[in-house]
C-alpha cells in the first residue's frame, strides 16, 4: 500500500456510514414498525394488569358466590333497579366477570412463561447438540458421557426384567469400554462378536442368579445391547435419534398429547403448564437444530475450531449467540400459542382447578348458558385471550421483522 | 407498515366487538320476548331439508327425540345406561310393566301370582303374541331369555356379555341365582321358583333389563345381537329400523302390537350431545322432544308457548359424603357442622332449578319407606362454627389428619395413619342426571363452607373413570359429591345397596361402618309385607339422618322439554316412557 | 424415485411403532380403569374384573416378569402391548371396551366425518390463504397488505373453540340461520358412497341433501379453517416476498413480461415450496383443532370421539385413531417431500 | 444524427427507513446507434441503477425515477405506460445481468426462458420460439445446444449461463443491449470469452451495447465512449483513449492508478484512492469526491463542480482543478514515486 496522508485518513470518517449493533438496529427497526408497538402496547397492558391484579388487587375466589346476581348482563352505573356495576356482568355464581377476567390474566401468564420455559430449555438443547455434534464430532469426553447414558438407559431394560438395577450400571461401564477400546479395537474384525459376548455375559449371569430363563433372556437382551454398542454411536446418529424422537412427539394431535400428558399427571394448572410446554418441545429442538446447522459452516465457527478452542466454549460463545434471534421470536409466539393450549385445556374442563379464575375454564363453564342468551359470560373472556395472544403475536411478528438479516439489506 | 393499517386493525377489532356487542343485544331480549319470534318459526327458521318437510301435513307423522348419548347397545340384558332402554323399551317387552307415570308393576306379557311365602310364581303369558321376526312368543322363548342370562354356559351368554343386572337383581349366576328353575307348564304358562322370598320380584321382572327377545334372533345375530349391525327384535309397539352410529336410531311402529296400537309411525331417537345445541334443536323444530336441560333453557322454555315441560319424578339423589377415615370426620359434630353449613336450599334452587327437590332422605320422595318426619338441615354458618368450636376447632378446619393407613387397589399405602393432608372438598368432573352442574354446585358448597370456618380446598381428582375409581378404593380423602339413580322402584335398590354390606367399613362407600343399620337392610329386603318393610327403611332413614352419615342434597326431577303439539307423553319414574301413546296435535 | 419413496415408507415403520410404544406407556400410566369407567356408579367387582380379564387389562402392559421367573415364556410375551400387535398385524384394531364392537367398524361412519371437515377447511384455507398472500405480496405495504398481515395475525389469535362459540350464538341462537351441531337434519338421510355427505349428495343427486349437509358442514369448517388460512397466507406472502427479491424476478421483467405472467408464471412456482412444507404441517393442526371443533358443533368425527374414549378410557379406540391420525400425519409428510421433487429441478431423489 | 438513446437530468431516488437515497443524481447523456459505451465505476455509485432507471425496472416505492427525460426510439419511456414500456423491454433494449447464477430461473428450461420473450414479443409459436432458441444457443456458441435447450439452469456452469443469459437478450435483436458487470462473477478467462462474444456479437447485430463495470481495463478496449461515475454523479465523460490518456478527474486517475498497467514503466507504484465513497443519504454539499480527494481545496468543500469541456470536444469532467490535473502531479500529491 502507498503511505497516505495523515489528515485524509481523519477526513475521511465522516464519509463513512456510522456503525449499528445489530441488537440495537433490530430495536430501530421495531420502534419504525406500528403493528410492534402496537403489540408491545397491548403486551404491557396485559402484564401490568396481570402482575398488578395478582399482587395488588385482593380477590377471594373461594368465598366468592351471591346467588342474587348470577348471570347479570354487564351494567355500566348502579341504579335503582339494577344495583352493583359489573362492566362485564356476572357468571353462574353471580361472580363478577370483570374481577375475574382480569384476575384470570394473572394464570395465562404464569402458564405462558412457563410452558414456553420449559419447551425452550429443553427443547433448544436439544436442538443444539443435534445440530452441533452433526457437524462437528465429539471427542472422546463427550462419547464417554453418551455411550455410559446408551448403555445405562439400554441396561434398565435387562435390569427390568430381572429386577437387578445394578445391571444397568454393568451395561454402562460396557458403554465406556467400547470408547475406550475404540482405537485399540478399531481393526480388530471380531470386535462385535466381543461385545455381543460380554454383553451376553453380563445380562446373562445376573440373570441366572434369578432362574433359568430369566437368565436366558437377558442375555439375549444383553447381547443386543452389546451388538449396539460395540462401535460408539457418531453425532449423526446421535442427532437423527434426537429428531425421530421428536417426529413421534409431533405426529400426535397436539391437543391429544396434551390431554393424556394431563390425564397422566392429574388435573391442575401447573400440570397443563407441563403438558403444553413438553409438547412445544420439538418445535423449538426443530427450530435450535436448522440454525445450529446453517451457523456451524459459517467460518468463524470453522475458525475458531480450528484454533481449536472446546466445544462447549463454540457451542454458547459462538453458536448460540447467533441462533438467538430465531429462537426469541419463535419464544415470542410461542407465550401467545402456549396461552391459547391453556386455554383449550381449560375449555375442556382439564386445566384451573375451580374457583380459580381461568379464562379457558371460565368460557367452558359459560357457554352452555348461551342458548339463554347469557353473551357477556362467554365474550369477554374470549376477548380477553384474543387480545393478550393478538399482543405477543403482533410482537413477535414485529421481532421477527426486525431481527431478520434479510430484511437488513434493502 | 404504514399508518392506514394500524387503523385497518382497530377498524376491524372495533367492527368485530361491535358485531358481537350487537348480537348479545338481541340476546338478552331472546329469552323475554320469544313468543314474538317462535310463531313464525316453522316458516323462517326452518333448517331441516325441504327432502324431510314434503311429509310435513297436518298431523306429523315422525317423533323426534334428542338426547345426549347414543345407546350402548341395543340387547337391554347385558347395558346398563338409560339411553340403551329409551330405546329397547320401545322394540322389546317385558313381563310386566311399570304402570303409566307410576313405580308400581302391571301385567304386561304375563301375570303371575305368587305362593304364601313369595317363593313360587306362576305365571300366565299373553297368547297369539309374535315377535318382529315372526318368532311366537311362549314360554320356551321366556325361558330361552331367563336361561340365557343366567347361565355362564348357555350357548348364547357370551363371555364378552356381562349380564349385570341379572346378577345384581337375581343374586348371580348359575347356582347363586335366586330363581332357581324356570318351570314351563304348558306353551303359556310357566313357574318362577326361588330359592328365598323375594319382595321385589314384579317389580324386578318389569325392570327394562328383563325384556323378553326373540330367541331366534339372538341366535342368529350371535353376538351382534343388540349392536348397529344386528338390532334387537321384541314385541314391543315399535320395530327396530336403523342406527347411524352417534346420530340416529330410527324406528317404525309394529302395527300388529298386542297392546294399545302406536299412534305415531315413525321414531327417530336423536344424539345432540350438547345440552344447549339440543335445546336450539328443539327450539328450531328439529327434534320434538328432549331430555336434560340447563336451568336457564328452562326458564326460556316456559316463556315460550310453543314448548311444554314434563318433569319425570326423580327417582335419585345426590349427596355430599364424608370419608370415614379422616379422624375429624368420626366425630358427629364436625358432620352436623357441616350439614349446617352448606345452603342446601340455594344450591337446589340455583342449580336444580325448580325441577330439584332438597332431599332428606336417601329414599326419593314417595318411595315405600320414605321418611317424612326427618327435619331438612337448617343453613346457619354460626351453628356450625359453634358446633366445629365444640368439637375442638375454634378457629375453623383447613387440615385433617389420616385415621388409619389407607392402601390403594394394588395394596400399596397411599394415605398413612397421621398423615395431614388440606381438606379437600372432591367435585364432580361430569353432569349426571342427579346433578346438574356439578362443578357450579362444588364450587358453591365450597363458597359456604369456607365462609362456615371449613377452609376446604376444590380437589379435581382427575376425570370422571378416575374420580370413580378413587371412590371404589375409598380413596376420595375428604368430602366428595355424588349421587344414586334406582333401577326399580324399590328402596333395596337404594339403602340396601349402599349400606347393605355395613357389618364391615364399606371402601366403596368412604369406609362408613355400621352393623346395626346392615341387618335392618339385610332384614328388610327379605320381608314380604310391604308395610314391615316401609317401618325398617325408615328406621333406617332416621339412623343415617342421626349420624349425618352422609348429607343428602338433592332429588333431581328430570326435565323433558317438548314441543306443545305433542301429547300423550308420560313420563315415567323408572324405565323408559312408552312412545306408543304419543301423537301430535295441531 | 420409487426407490425413495419406498425407503421413506420404510422409514416410516420405526416411528410408528414408536407412536404404538408411546400410547401404550400413556395407557399404562394414566389412572382410572375402563371398566369401572364403563360400569359407572353401578360398577361390581366381578363384572370389572370380568371386563379386564376379557380385554386382556389384567395382562401387563408390555412383558410379564413374574411368569419368566416362573419360567413361563410365551407367558413373558403374553402382554397387553403385544396382544395388540399381533392384532395389528392382521390389520385388526380390536374392539371398545364400552360398545363391544369392532374399532374398525366405527371407524369407517365417523372417519369420513372428520375427513370431510378437514377437507373442506383445507379448501376454504386454500382458497383464500393463497391469492390473498400473493395479492399482499406483490402490494406490499399497501392497506391490503396490511390488512392481510393483521387479519392473518387475529387469525391464529382467536380460539377456535371461542370462535366456534361465537358462530353458533350469531348464526344459530340470534339469526337462526345455520343449525348448531351435527352432519345432518333429523331424516335427512343421503345414501353412503364415501360417506363424506357433500360428495355423496352431489353423486347420487340429493341436492336437498347437500343443501342441508353444507349448512351443518360450513360453521365448523370456517371454524377449523381460520388458523391453516392465518398460516398459509402469511407463508405465501413472506416467501413470495423472498422470490420477488430474486434477480430471475428482475430477468424477467427485463423481458417485459406482464407483472401477472412475472407473479404467477416465475414467483409463485419458487414461492411455493415452503408454502408446501406449511399445507403439510397444518393437517396436523386441523386434526388436532378436530377435537375442539367437533366437541362444540357435536361433530360425529373422530376427534370428538378420541376425546370421550381418553375420558372413557376405551382404549382401543384411542389406540386405533391416534395411530390412524399418526399414519395421516406421516404419509402427507411423504407428500410433502414428494411435491418438492416434481417442482423443484434441482432436488431429485433417484 | 438523431440519437438512439438521450438521457438528461436524471435522478433517482431510494425512500428507505435511515432517509433517502440518492442512487443517481441528475446524470444526462446521449448514445449513438451502435455506439458501445462503457460505464464505469466503483460499486454503489449508482451505474446500474441508472440502468436499470432506464427500463423502468425500479420498484416504485420505495424507489423513485425522476428525469427532465429518458428518450429513445422516438419517445420519452417515462411516459409510456405500463404495457408500452414492457413492449420496450426485451424487445428494444434488452438487459444482461452480473449473476448468471441467480438471473435464470431454477425452475423453467433454459429453452423455455429464451423462448418466452420470443412468443410474446415475436409473436412465435412454441415450435418456432424452440427453434429459435436453439439458434441462438448456437449463436453464444453454447456446445451441443439441441440437448442444452432442455436443461435446468443448475445444469449449466457459470460461463454457460451468461451466454445463455446473453443468448436470451438477444433473442429479440434489442437496438440496445446493456450488460451489467455481466463478467465480475465468472474467472478470468471465462471473462474474455463473454466479452470476445459481445463484441462480435455487437459487430454481427450492429447493436448498441451499453458495458457496465467496475473495471477500466476490460471497457478500455471495447468501448468508444466511457462514462465515469462516481456517488450518482457522472464526473468525466469522454472517448475512451482521451479517459485513458489525458485523465482529467483526480477519481478517474485513481481508478486507472489502482489498475496495473502494461505501459507503465516498472516500478511506478499504483495508487490508491483511500477511503470509502460517501453516503448517499445526505450527499456533501460540495463536491461528492472531497473527502478523498489529494487535490480538494475549500472550494471544493462549498460548491459542487459541473461538466464542463476539458480541451477535446466531448471530453467532459466535473472538477474546480482539472487544468492541474495529471498523473504524475497526483503521483506527487499522494507521494506515489521516488
Amino acid at each position: 500500500m502507498s503511505t497516505q496522508m495523515p489528515e485524509v485518513e481523519v477526513l475521511t470518517d465522516f464519509a463513512v456510514r456510522e456503525h449499528r449493533s445489530l441488537w440495537l438496529d433490530a430495536w430501530r427497526r421495531l420502534k419504525a414498525s406500528r403493528t410492534a408497538m402496537l403489540g408491545l402496547v397491548v403486551v404491557a397492558v396485559f402484564l401490568l394488569s396481570a402482575v398488578g391484579a395478582h399482587f395488588f388487587w385482593n380477590y377471594n375466589a373461594k368465598t366468592d358466590l351471591d346467588y342474587s346476581s348470577k348471570l347479570l348482563p354487564p351494567n355500566l352505573v348502579s341504579t335503582a333497579e339494577k344495583p352493583g356495576v359489573h362492566i362485564f356482568g356476572t357468571d353462574k355464581l353471580g361472580r363478577d366477570i370483570f374481577t375475574r377476567v382480569v384476575h384470570g390474566g394473572w394464570n395465562s401468564l404464569r402458564v405462558g412463561l412457563v410452558a414456553v420455559s420449559i419447551s425452550l430449555i429443553i427443547g433448544c438443547l436439544l436442538g443444539l447438540f443435534a445440530g452441533f455434534f452433526e457437524s462437528f464430532d465429539m471427542n472422546l469426553k463427550e462419547k464417554l458421557v453418551l455411550m455410559c447414558g446408551l448403555g445405562l438407559v439400554l441396561g434398565l431394560f435387562p435390569a427390568w426384567i430381572a429386577r437387578q438395577w445394578y445391571q444397568t450400571l454393568l451395561f454402562g461401564g460396557l458403554g465406556a469400554a467400547s470408547v475406550i477400546l475404540e482405537k485399540k479395537l478399531a481393526y480388530v474384525k471380531l470386535r462385535p462378536v466381543m461385545f455381543a459376548a460380554a454383553g451376553a455375559l453380563l445380562g446373562g449371569l445376573s440373570g441366572l442368579l434369578l432362574a433359568p430363563l430369566v437368565g436366558l433372556v437377558c442375555a439375549v437382551v444383553g447381547l443386543l445391547i452389546g451388538l449396539l454398542l460395540n462401535k460408539p454411536v457418531n453425532g449423526k446418529a446421535f442427532s437423527s435419534i434426537t429428531m425421530r424422537v421428536m417426529d413421534i412427539l409431533l405426529s400426535f394431535p397436539s391437543y391429544l398429547l396434551a390431554i393424556a400428558i394431563v390425564a397422566f399427571l392429574g388435573p391442575g394448572l401447573e400440570k397443563g403448564m407441563i403438558a403444553i410446554g413438553v409438547v412445544g418441545i420439538p418445535v423449538y429442538a426443530r427450530l435450535a437444530r436448522s440454525a445450529v446447522l446453517s451457523v456451524s459452516q459459517k467460518e468463524y465457527v470453522l475458525a475458531s475450531q480450528s484454533v481449536g478452542e472446546g466445544h462447549g466454549r463454540i457451542l454458547f460463545k459462538h453458536v448460540l449467540p447467533n441462533i438467538l434471534s430465531p429462537i426469541i421470536v419463535q419464544a415470542t409466539m410461542g407465550l401467545a400459542s402456549a396461552i391459547l393450549s391453556a386455554a383449550a385445556l381449560g375449555f375442556l374442563g382439564l386445566g384451573a382447578i375451580p374457583p380459580e379464575p381461568e379464562w379457558g375454564a371460565m368460557l367452558g363453564d359459560s357457554y352452555k348458558f348461551l342458548s339463554s342468551g347469557a353473551w357477556w359470560a362467554v365474550l369477554f373472556p374470549g376477548l380477553a385471550i384474543v387480545f393478550s395472544v393478538l399482543g405477543f403475536n403482533l410482537l413477535g411478528d414485529g421481532l421477527r421483522d426486525a431481527l431478520d438479516p434479510k430484511m437488513r439489506i434493502n | 407498515m404504514k399508518r392506514k393499517t394500524v387503523f385497518t386493525v382497530f377498524g376491524l377489532l372495533i367492527v368485530f366487538s361491535m358485531l358481537l356487542a350487537a348480537c348479545a343485544k338481541t340476546g338478552t331480549e331472546a329469552p323475554a320476548a320469544p313468543a314474538t319470534e317462535v310463531p313464525a318459526a316453522p316458516a323462517t327458521e326452518e333448517p331441516a331439508a325441504p327432502a324431510t318437510e314434503e311429509p310435513a301435513a297436518p298431523t306429523k307423522d315422525t317423533f323426534i327425540f334428542g338426547r345426549g348419548a347414543d345407546s350402548v347397545q341395543l340387547d337391554p340384558s347385558i347395558v346398563t345406561d338409560g339411553e340403551s332402554f329409551r330405546v329397547t323399551g320401545q322394540v322389546l317387552d317385558s313381563l310386566y310393566k311399570f304402570d303409566q307415570g307410576t313405580t308400581n308393576p302391571v301385567p304386561a306379557l304375563a301375570e303371575c301370582t305368587a305362593n304364601e311365602d313369595a317363593t313360587v310364581w306362576s305365571c300366565k303369558l299373553l297368547e297369539g303374541v309374535k315377535f318382529h321376526d315372526g318368532t311366537d312368543f311362549n314360554a320356551d322363548a321366556v325361558i330361552f331369555n331367563f336361561e340365557r342370562w343366567r347361565f355362564t354356559t348357555h350357548p348364547n351368554h357370551y363371555a364378552s356379555q356381562v349380564f349385570e343386572y341379572y346378577e345384581a337383581m337375581w343374586g348371580g349366576f348359575d347356582d347363586a341365582s335366586i330363581i332357581t328353575e324356570v318351570k314351563k307348564v304348558d306353551d303359556y304358562n310357566l313357574q318362577f321358583v326361588l330359592s328365598s322370598p323375594m319382595a321385589p320380584f314384579l317389580a324386578n321382572l318389569a325392570m327394562d333389563m328383563f325384556a323378553i327377545s326373540s330367541p331366534t334372533a339372538i341366535q342368529k345375530a350371535g353376538e351382534a345381537y343388540g349392536t348397529p349391525a344386528g338390532g334387537c327384535v321384541g314385541t314391543g309397539p315399535y320395530k327396530f329400523v336403523s342406527w347411524q352410529e352417534g346420530t340416529e336410531i330410527t324406528l317404525v311402529s309394529n302395527e300388529d302390537y298386542w297392546g294399545e296400537k302406536p299412534k305415531v309411525k315413525n321414531v327417530i331417537v336423536r344424539v345432540i350431545p350438547d345440552d344447549s345445541a339440543r335445546f336450539l334443536a328443539l327450539r328450531a323444530g328439529d327434534i320434538d322432544a328432549l331430555e336434560q336441560a340447563v336451568v336457564e333453557d328452562l326458564a326460556t322454555a316456559e316463556a315460550d308457548p310453543n314448548l311444554q315441560i314434563l318433569t319425570r319424578p326423580g327417582l335419585n339423589t345426590s349427596y355430599l359424603a364424608f370419608n370415614f377415615k379422616i379422624k375429624e370426620f368420626q366425630d358427629v359434630r364436625v358432620r352436623e357442622a357441616v350439614a349446617h353449613a352448606i345452603d342446601i336450599e340455594g344450591l337446589i334452587s340455583n342449580f336444580f332449578g325448580k325441577y330439584g327437590t332438597v332431599a332428606k332422605n336417601l329414599l326419593p320422595v314417595g318411595m315405600l319407606g320414605y321418611n317424612d318426619s326427618i327435619d331438612y338441615w337448617e343453613y346457619n354458618p354460626e351453628l356450625s362454627k359453634s358446633l366445629l368450636a365444640d368439637a375442638g376447632f375454634p378457629n375453623g378446619l383447613s387440615e385433617v389428619t389420616i385415621a388409619e393407613d389407607v392402601q390403594d387397589a394394588d395394596g400399596n399405602v397411599v394415605y398413612t395413619a397421621g398423615q395431614v393432608i388440606p381438606l379437600r372438598l372432591y367435585y364432580m368432573p361430569v353432569t349426571r342426571f342427579y346433578f346438574p352442574s356439578a362443578k357450579e354446585v362444588g364450587e358453591g358448597i365450597a363458597a359456604n363452607l369456607t365462609a362456615a370456618g371449613f377452609n376446604v380446598e376444590l380437589y379435581l381428582e382427575g376425570d370422571w373413570p378416575t374420580y370413580l375409581g378413587s371412590r371404589r378404593n375409598g380413596l376420595l380423602m375428604g368430602l366428595y359429591l355424588l349421587g344414586w339413580g334406582g333401577d326399580n322402584g324399590d328402596p333395596d335398590n337404594f339403602t340396601g345397596y349402599f349400606f347393605g354390606s355395613g357389618t364391615e367399613p364399606i371402601k366403596r362407600e368412604g369406609w362408613y361402618q355400621n352393623a346395626e343399620l346392615a341387618a335392618i337392610l339385610q332384614e328388610a329386603v327379605t320381608l314380604p309385607d310391604p308395610a314391615e318393610r316401609a317401618k325398617l327403611y325408615s328406621q333406617a332413614e332416621q339412623i343415617m339422618h342421626d349420624e349425618v352419615m352422609r348429607i343428602w342434597l338433592g332429588h333431581n326431577n328430570t326435565p323433558l322439554i317438548l314441543s306443545a303439539k305433542v301429547q300423550g307423553y308420560t313420563p315415567q319414574p323408572v324405565g323408559a316412557e312408552n312412545f306408543e301413546y304419543v301423537f301430535f296435535s295441531n | 424415485m420409487a426407490k425413495y419413496i419406498l425407503q421413506r415408507l420404510i422409514s416410516v415403520i420405526p416411528t410408528l411403532i414408536g407412536v404404538t410404544l408411546v400410547i401404550f406407556l400413556f395407557q399404562r400410566l394414566i389412572p382410572g380403569d375402563p371398566a369401572v369407567a364403563m360400569l359407572g356408579e353401578h360398577a361390581t367387582e366381578e363384572n370389572v374384573a370380568r371386563i379386564r380379564e376379557q380385554f386382556g387389562l389384567n395382562r401387563p402392559a408390555f412383558l410379564d416378569r413374574d411368569a419368566l421367573v416362573e419360567g413361563d415364556l410365551p407367558g413373558f410375551f403374553d402382554s397387553q402391548y403385544v396382544r395388540y400387535f399381533n392384532r395389528l398385524l392382521q390389520f385388526d384394531l380390536g374392539d371398545s371396551i364400552h360398545r363391544r364392537i369392532p374399532v374398525a367398524e366405527t371407524l369407517k361412519e365417523r372417519f369420513p366425518a372428520t375427513l370431510e371437515l378437514a377437507l373442506l377447511s383445507m379448501f376454504f384455507a386454500l382458497l383464500i390463504g393463497i391469492p390473498v398472500g400473493i395479492a399482499s405480496a406483490s402490494r406490499r405495504n399497501s392497506w391490503l397488505d396490511g390488512t392481510t398481515m393483521i387479519g392473518s395475525l387475529l387469525g391464529v389469535s382467536i380460539p377456535i373453540f371461542w370462535l366456534g362459540i361465537m358462530e353458533i350464538m350469531l348464526f344459530s341462537v340470534f339469526l337462526k340461520w345455520l343449525p348448531s351441531g351435527s352432519r345432518l337434519s333429523p331424516g335427512v338421510s343421503i345414501t353412503p358412497i364415501t360417506n363424506l355427505l357433500l360428495l355423496d349428495s352431489l353423486l347420487t343427486g340429493n341436492f336437498a341433501g347437500f343443501w342441508d349437509a353444507f349448512k351443518h358442514i360450513i360453521m365448523p369448517a370456517v371454524a377449523l379453517a381460520t388458523i391453516p388460512t392465518a398460516i398459509i397466507t402469511r407463508m405465501t406472502r413472506s416467501s413470495m416476498l423472498d422470490v420477488l427479491q430474486e434477480d430471475y424476478i428482475r430477468t424477467a421483467a427485463a423481458k417485459g413480461l406482464s407483472e401477472r405472467v412475472v407473479l404467477y408464471r416465475h414467483a409463485l412456482k419458487n414461492a411455493f415450496l415452503p408454502v408446501i412444507t406449511i399445507i403439510g404441517i397444518q393437517v396436523g393442526t386441523l386434526l388436532a383443532g378436530a377435537v375442539l371443533t367437533e366437541t362444540i358443533f357435536s361433530w360425529p368425527g373422530i376427534g370428538k370421539w378420541v376425546y370421550d374414549s381418553i375420558l372413557g378410557r376405551d382404549y382401543p379406540i384411542v389406540q386405533g385413531v391416534t395411530l390412524l391420525i399418526a399414519v395421516i400425519f406421516l404419509f402427507v409428510n411423504l407428500l410433502v417431500d414428494i411435491s418438492y421433487a416434481l417442482l423443484d429441478p434441482r432436488i431429485s431423489y433417484d | 444524427m438523431e440519437p438512439l438513446m438521450r438521457i438528461s437530468e436524471l435522478h433517482t431516488r431510494f425512500h428507505t427507513q435511515d432517509g433517502t437515497v440518492n442512487a443517481v443524481n441528475g446524470i444526462s447523456y446521449a448514445m449513438q446507434p451502435g455506439e458501445v459505451l462503457g460505464v464505469v465505476g466503483e460499486s454503489g455509485c449508482g451505474k446500474s441503477v441508472h440502468a436499470l432507471s432506464i427500463l423502468r425496472l425500479i420498484q416504485i416505492p420505495p424507489g423513485e425515477i425522476d428525469a427532465r427525460e429518458i428518450w429513445f426510439g422516438g419517445r420519452d419511456l417515462l411516459k409510456l405506460n405500463d404495457g408500452d414500456i414492457r413492449k420496450v423491454r426485451g424487445r428494444e433494449i434488452a438487459m444482461v445481468f452480473q449473476d448468471p447464477m441467480s438471473s435464470l430461473n431454477p425452475v423453467y428450461t433454459v429453452g423455455f426462458q429464451i423462448s418466452e420473450a420470443l412468443m410474446l414479443h415475436k409473436n412465435m409459436n412454441k415450435q418456432q420460439a424452440r427453434e429459435r432458441a436453439l439458434e441462438l444457443l448456437n449463436l453464444v456458441g453454447i456446445p451441443e445446444a439441441r440437448k442444452r435447450l432442455d436443461n435446468y439452469p443448475h445444469q449449466f456452469s457459470g460461463g454457460m449461463r451468461q451466454r445463455a443469459m446473453i443468448a436470451m437478450a438477444l433473442s429479440c435483436e434489442p437496438k440496445l443491449l446493456i450488460a451489467d458487470e455481466p463478467t465480475t462473477a465468472l474467472d478470468v478467462t471465462i471473462q474474455a470469452q463473454i466479452i470476445e462474444l459481445v463484441v462480435r456479437l455487437q459487430q454481427e447485430l450492429g447493436m448498441a451495447v451499453m458495458w457496465i463495470t467496475h473495471d477500466l481495463g476490460i471497457v478500455a478496449e471495447m468501448a468508444e465512449n466511457i462514462n465515469v461515475m462516481y456517488a450518482g454523479f457522472i464526473i468525466e465523460r469522454g472517448k475512451a483513449h482521451e479517459i485513458y490518456h489525458q485523465t482529467r478527474h483526480p477519481y478517474t486517475l485513481g481508478l486507472l492508478g489502482s489498475l496495473p498497467r502494461i505501459d507503465e514503466a516498472p516500478g511506478t507504484k499504483l495508487i490508491s484512492i483511500p477511503g470509502l465513497p460517501p453516503d448517499l443519504i445526505g450527499l456533501p454539499q460540495g463536491c461528492p469526491f472531497f473527502a478523498r480527494c489529494a487535490f480538494r481545496e475549500e472550494r471544493c468543500r462549498l460548491e459542487r463542480p459541473v461538466l464542463e469541456e476539458a480541451g477535446s470536444t466531448g471530453h467532459t469532467v466535473a472538477c474546480w482543478r482539472w487544468q492541474e490535473i495529471d498523473a504524475e502531479t497526483l503521483r506527487k500529491a499522494v507521494g506515489g514515486a521516488q
